[in-house]
């Protein structure tokens, strides 16, 4: 164990940490809403995270981010933020349609729910990793080869954003380190915000508590689910945002492990708890960097499991306990 | 039930025909003709050869150059042959756990005389067994555990240097012509990377290094490897892994202030390096194959780009060799196994990444190792280095 | 359909086990046969094979786990894993044990790290066992990549195939059949040495697994009807109630925990050891929820519908390798259609037909007519 | 019969918070009585059983069974030293057939685990067909026999009620804990459950019976205790009980809300 080295790099390891789990915090609001008003583990939101990282990739591609500065390359910025959330959105809202509505109207066992979610993953993730051979399909392959090609392995936008880093009392903190951690904790508490107190967010509540009195109550369960997809959705837009700018690169397969990572976050923080969510993202990169500090990068997410398990071991339903789920009986 | 009784007919059927059942040789025809370029040959010769690794799953990304490398010598032996030779894919998905079955049916197919793969060591050792037993020749163009050749398959031949030889290699030039006193080693946990840079550490001696750090294969996120690099004050980097996470890698390192010389080797030298773009510019890739200033290989490069409309990536010149060797041998006339494996043993010619010869274990016998800078988004030849 | 099995169920008893004899003797026989279109093109026939038997004897495990007691195990092929590993670590890397010696400490060990996983963290409720679970499973992977005592990513070669009968040669030859346009012949140049673990020929290993599925069959429809199948389909259906009814539910959980890692283990080392040779890729996530796909597939807690399920799993993809890259496609797709078309999986457990013949039996025996109405059900 | 008391509820006290569910309730029942335990609604009779049957944990107080004390004692461990119950709500397992559903009853004075089922020792089968002999009595007894293979969901609800009994039965207990069993029954159906009731104890158990049928609660019990708002408000045989005035004015009122 290297505690010289973790001691005097603390503050500079624990900011990164800071600022990778503020992404999983984002990814894990999917899941987290998810979870609440349907306690089904949407497991393929990780995709709708990743299709989420190609629309920033090609919206900066297509509108010349590379040669782009200033004024101009932030607003390029600003579309591929849009378009990254439109993606993620349009993604959640198709697997709320094909994989789980059918499914939640005929009440079928949740576990099942999982499996067509399991294969959803599959096959989103497929239809990016085969996108060279989709477009061969309708002859566009060779128009689209920018953005097609390189199906299977990185794609990247290295180079394009030249953030300002500055050395603070010895260690370097970047600026989109910042912004990320910035972002992520402003949209969450604009989304708990809404969730407390607009109405469609008491919807959410309310139909998380009891569907059958929410229902009776007049609130539109279809609605209410559709909504809680395109929440998840957009959250997953800006983590797709930030984790480009931050990570630059992104491949079809990018959401699996960030996935597995992000509900980890959320069972951490509490399972449907959005300030869970929040704490659990934020602990377990932390958690993580520290571990890599300390044992070596290698023992990374054996550290991020062993945490899980140790504090589900003392706090049974996490670290915020859930509050968007049932009470146990 | 209808099945059953049908069969025993067939006994006896075949009890009374007796004679015929000599006629029976294989069962099959010989699987998918997956994406070869040497389809629909002639009936009167129907020799084959068996691409084995990773077509689909995690690691197409890395079998797609090698199979376009063996395609590209098949279909230019077959413009000009006689016979032409079909290139079978034996879609391993990279995984040890289909080598079994897959080398079992390569076994069973006697029209297949040679094996370019397995491309990766795990499936290599699940897989060489059974084409030892079998007598298959296979040549690998990227399995590099130096183990594979210690296990006493005659079969067993691989068309690049093991990590044995490319570490040493890098550990001197970092040494020699980096001058670097204290180098930080990196690697991805996979059997490749580790291996190398296992060798590399050794070979730099304690003194000048100045820590170790393993990520793993898949990881975006390497904040915690880059404070320690920048903490360790090293002035160089080895790196033993691959271009996909080298390419994020040498990006973060380069954000979070490091300075010194990034040192990589074969499994990063890869056009979509060049993605990391003006961080990527000073890295040193070694590699064991012969910089494209030769003009058989920058033939080779051209052709490549011809056919499948991208700069020859990652082995792909090595898995060319690989089948060339096989494709010399048909070339010669030679028709079965036994055959195969005395010409692949005795073989000694020049290929585009080598002179092609083997040693008893099946490595390479000359293998020389060149160092390759980026330089203005480009890969360039520095020279030999050992 | 139900008709069918009704009617099949009403032999008399001779019958019904000569047809199951004959079933086995069919299943045996499957790789000398080489049915055309059931065989794999492009893949050893007997090797695929095996590993659908290894996918049956792993969902056999896990039904016990996720469809009978009701536990959500994301990470099952940690066990496989243990199993494996432990295997591996015995007949090659650190001993030189025969196989036989090796299986029982194999099994052991894997028993014995569900007993650990299942101790503490049986106790939280069930979607977050899923991720623990989860996690125990990478846990295994990752301490086996890092570790340089288990191989690390280099794997273990040469793990100890099972001990042949009668020598190299075998104690007989049985020739393949050959099909060609239309005849059907006896293949002499073709022929399985009867029982050779060797290299070549994976039909033995097809054989050993198969033998160890219907074993374990045997032993599952035991557990299942008697008392411990009962406790823990009760603790299934509502943990307080049957903890109320006496059900120890917790020891009967890990119990179950224990007994899905034991067949789990044995899997692992059955299949090291027709590998021959182990490396951490062959224990990603990804099988865990391949495992767990059989089992819903397939319907979970009916032990022939979860087989169906591993059968499919493990088969299609090979058999239909044409689809090449667009394997994982499809198969995504087929997991989707199945959840929405047949959300009970392809063989939900119902004893409705059971059920309907017992009940005609009672009223015989209480109202004392005469069953006429048997036809009906 | 003998007066022993075979269950003595003393001064317990269960708090929710800083809510006080029971206060202070003792009462005692005697071997082969019927008890009845009523009270308006939210007054604490199931949480009183809950409390009996290990669900919930006293705040203070002590229940002692059989002159031995049920603290710490884990909830499936009371049932086998002899209390069983059923559920207000009815929870059976939906899809296990009836008979299965009293087998998992009986098996709680069972012993033999896997391996003895595994390999079918001659003490598992006895204990199967021990087992199977009482559940089957049991069902016919209930007047389920016909039923004893319809899944326990396909049953109809009054006899999912009495499933629940035969279930609770099955377990051997001494004491058999009913809560609101004629909950949802029409008058014909509580007569019939009264006579039930009655072969109950006559088959030497003792019951303690939440009810909010006051007629039913009237005609079968041999003494009642009555609770309002966590407190014991009156005790004795069922005629003192519907003189007594402090019952009259906890029931006065909210007697039409309790029919649901």
């Amino acid at each position: 164990m290297n505690f010289e080295f973790f001691f005097n790099n603390l503050p500079g390891l624990t900011l990164s940490g800071l600022a990778f789990g503020a992404i999983y915090a984002l990814i894990a609001l999917g899941y987290t809403m998810v979870y609440g008003v349907l306690q089904l583990i949407n497991f393929a939101h990780s995709e709708v995270f990743m299709y989420g990282t190609f629309a920033m990739l090609w919206t900066v591609m297509a509108l010349g981010g590379a040669d782009a500065n200033g004024v101009e390359l932030i607003a390029i910025l600003l579309a591929s933020l849009l378009a990254a959330m439109a993606m993620s959105a349009v993604i959640a809202l198709v697997l709320e349609r094909v994989a789980y509505r059918p499914l939640i109207k005929r009440n079928a066992p949740r576990l099942i729910a999982l499996i067509s979610a399991i294969g959803a993953s599959f096959v989103l993730a497929e239809l990016m990793g085969l996108r060279d051979r989709v477009a061969g399909w309708v002859g566009l392959d060779d128009d689209l080869s920018d953005y097609v090609g390189k199906a299977r392995i990185n794609n990247s936008i290295a180079g394009v954003v030249d953030a300002p880093r500055w050395e603070v009392a010895g260690i370097i903190v970047s600026s989109i380190d910042l912004l990320v951690i910035f972002s992520a904790v402003a949209m969450m508490v604009v989304v708990d915000q809404f969730v407390r107190r607009s109405k469609l967010g008491k919807g959410i509540r309310a139909t998380a508590q009891d569907p059958e009195t929410a229902s009776m109550m007049g609130v539109n369960p279809t609605r209410t689910i559709q909504m809680t997809f395109l929440i998840g959705g957009l959250m997953a837009g800006v983590a797709a945002f930030l984790y480009m700018l931050k990570i630059e690169t992104t491949k079809f397969d990018v959401g699996f492990l960030l996935g597995v990572k992000a509900f980890t976050a959320a069972v951490l923080g509490g399972i449907g708890n959005l300030r869970g969510a929040l704490l659990g993202g934020l602990v377990l990169g932390v958690a993580e960097i520290w571990g890599s500090a300390l044992l070596g990068t290698e023992w990374r997410h054996v550290v991020a499991f062993v945490l899980l398990v140790v504090i589900l071991l003392f706090r049974p339903t996490g670290l915020l306990g859930e509050s968007l789920g049932k009470a146990r009986a | 039930m209808i099945r059953s009784s049908k069969s025993w007919q067939a006994v006896a059927v075949a009890a009374v025909a007796g004679l015929v059942l000599t006629a029976c040789g294989t069962t099959e025809d010989g699987g998918d003709e997956g994406g070869s370029g040497g389809g629909g040959g002639e009936a009167a010769c129907d020799l084959k050869l068996a691409f084995f690794g990773p077509e689909t799953g995690p690691a197409a990304g890395l079998g797609k150059p090698i199979i376009q490398g063996a395609e590209l010598a098949v279909s230019q032996y077959n413009e000009d042959a006689d016979c032409e030779v079909e290139l079978v894919n034996y879609d391993s998905q990279g995984s040890p756990d289909e080598a079994p079955a897959l080398a079992t049916e390569i076994a069973g197919d006697e029209s297949i005389i040679g094996v370019v793969g397995p491309a990766f060591s795990g499936e290599s050792a699940a897989a060489g067994p059974i084409f030892a037993e079998a007598g298959v020749p296979t040549v690998s163009p990227s399995a590099t555990n130096p183990a594979l050749s210690e296990n006493g398959w005659d079969t067993f031949h691989r068309a690049l240097g093991n990590d044995a030889t490319q570490g040493p290699a890098a550990a001197a030039y970092i040494k020699d012509t980096l001058q670097a006193k204290s180098t930080y080693v990196i690697d991805d946990a996979s059997e490749y990377g580790a291996g190398l840079a296992g060798i590399v550490e050794e070979d730099l001696g304690a003194d000048a290094v100045a820590g170790s750090d393993t990520i793993q294969v898949g990881d975006t996120d390497f904040a915690a490897t880059v404070s320690k690099v920048v903490d360790s004050e090293a002035d160089a980097v080895f790196f033993g892994g691959y271009y996909a996470e080298a390419t994020i890698l040498i990006g973060q390192l380069r954000q979070g202030g490091f300075e010194g010389t990034f040192v990589v080797a074969d499994g990063v030298k890869d056009p979509a390096y060049l993605d990391a773009g003006d961080a990527a510019e000073g890295t040193i890739i070694t590699c064991p194959c012969i910089p494209d200033t030769d003009p058989a290989v920058a033939d080779f490069a051209s052709a490549y780009e011809e056919e499948f409309g991208e700069a020859p990536g990652t082995y792909a010149a090595e898995a060319y060799d690989a089948a060339t060797i096989f494709l010399d041998g048909i070339g010669d006339g030679i028709g079965d196994r036994e055959a195969m494996l005395e010409h692949v043993n005795g073989y000694d010619e020049a290929g585009i990444t080598k002179q092609l010869s083997f040693d008893e274990t099946g490595e390479p016998a000359d293998v020389k190792v060149y160092a390759y800078k980026v330089e203005g988004g480009e890969i360039v030849s520095e020279g030999e280095i050992g | 359909m139900s008709k069918l099995k009704l009617s099949l169920s009403k032999l008399p008893k001779p019958v019904k086990i000569a047809m199951w004899v004959l079933l086995a003797i069919l299943a045996y026989a499957l790789p000398l046969l080489e049915p055309p279109f059931i065989t794999t093109p492009g893949v050893d026939f007997g090797g695929v094979l095996f590993v659908v038997t290894m996918y049956m004897l792993v969902a056999l495990g896990l039904n016990i786990v996720v469809g009978y007691a009701g536990l959500l195990d994301l990470g099952y092929v940690g066990f496989y894993a243990v199993g494996a590993y432990t295997a591996a670590i015995l007949t090659s890397f650190h001993a030189n044990w025969p196989l036989l010696f090796a299986l029982p400490i194999a099994v052991l060990a894997s028993t014995i790290s569900g007993v650990l996983l299942g101790a503490p963290t049986l106790r939280v409720r069930g979607d977050y066992l899923a991720i623990v679970t989860l996690g125990f499973g990478e846990i295994i992977r990752l301490v086996a990549v890092n570790t340089e005592w288990l191989g690390e990513r280099k794997g273990i070669s040469n793990v100890a195939r099972p001990p042949s009968v009668g020598g190299t040669e075998g104690l007989f030859e049985i020739p393949h059949l050959y099909w060609g346009d239309g005849t059907v012949l006896i293949d002499t140049q073709d022929t399985t040495k009867f029982l050779v673990f060797g290299v070549l020929d994976q039909i033995p290993y097809y054989w050993l697994g198969l033998t160890v599925v219907i074993i374990m069959l045997f032993a599952d429809y035991l557990i299942k009807n008697s008392r411990v199948g009962r406790a823990w389909e009760a603790t299934r259906e509502d943990e307080d109630a049957a903890e109320l009814m006496g059900v120890p539910t917790f020891r009967f959980k890990l119990l179950a925990f224990a007994t899905g890692a034991f067949i789990g283990g044995l899997a692992g080392a059955l299949y090291a050891s027709r590998q021959n040779f182990i490396n951490p890729d062959s224990f990603l996530l990804l099988f865990s929820i391949l495992f767990l796909a059989a089992v819903v597939v397939g319907g979970q807690g009916n032990r022939w519908g979860v087989l169906v399920g591993a059968t499919l799993v493990a088969y299609l993809p090979q058999r239909f390798r044409e689809f090449d890259d667009f394997r994982v496609l499809v198969f995504g797709l087929a997991l989707v259609a199945l959840a929405i078309l047949r959300p009970e999986g392809l063989f939900p457990p119902r004893r409705t037909v059971r059920a309907k013949q017992l009940e005609q039996e009672l009223e015989e025996l209480e109202v004392g007519t005469d069953g006429e109405e048997k036809a009906h059900a | 019969m003998p007066d022993t008391p075979i269950l003595e509820v003393d001064q317990l006290t269960l708090r929710f918070g800083g809510l006080t569910a029971l206060d202070n309730v003792s009462f005692d029942i005697k071997e082969g009585e019927i008890l009845g335990l009523i009270g308006p609604n939210g007054a604490g009779k199931t949480t009183c059983f809950n409390a009996i049957t290990g669900v919930y944990k006293p705040t203070s107080g002590t229940i002692r069974f059989n002159g031995e004390s049920l603290a710490g004692k884990k909830r499936f461990e009371i049932t086998q030293a002899g209390i069983a119950r059923t559920f207000q709500n009815i929870r059976l397992f939906p899809t296990m057939t009836a008979l299965e559903n009293v087998l998992v009853g009986a098996d709680a004075q069972h012993t033999t685990g896997m391996f003895s089922a595994l390999f079918r020792l001659p003490k598992h089968r006895r204990e199967e067909a021990a087992g199977h002999d009482r559940a089957m009595e049991l069902l016919r007894f209930m007047g389920l026999a016909k039923q004893a293979d319809e899944l326990a969901a396909n049953l109809s609800y009054g006899d999912q009620r009495r499933l629940e009994i035969a279930r609770a039965m099955a377990t051997q207990p001494k004491l058999i804990c009913l809560d609101e069993p004629a909950a949802g029954f029409n008058p014909q159906e509580k007569r019939i459950l009264m006579d039930l009731i009655r072969k109950v104890r006559d088959r030497g158990f003792t019951v303690l019976l939440i009810e909010h049928d006051m007629r039913l609660v009237m005609g079968v019990t041999d003494r009642i205790v009555v609770l309002e708002f966590g407190k014991k408000i009156a005790e004795g045989a069922p005629a003192e009980i519907r003189d007594n005035p402090a019952v009259i004015a906890a029931y006065l009122g909210v007697e039409e809300e309790d029919a649901s």
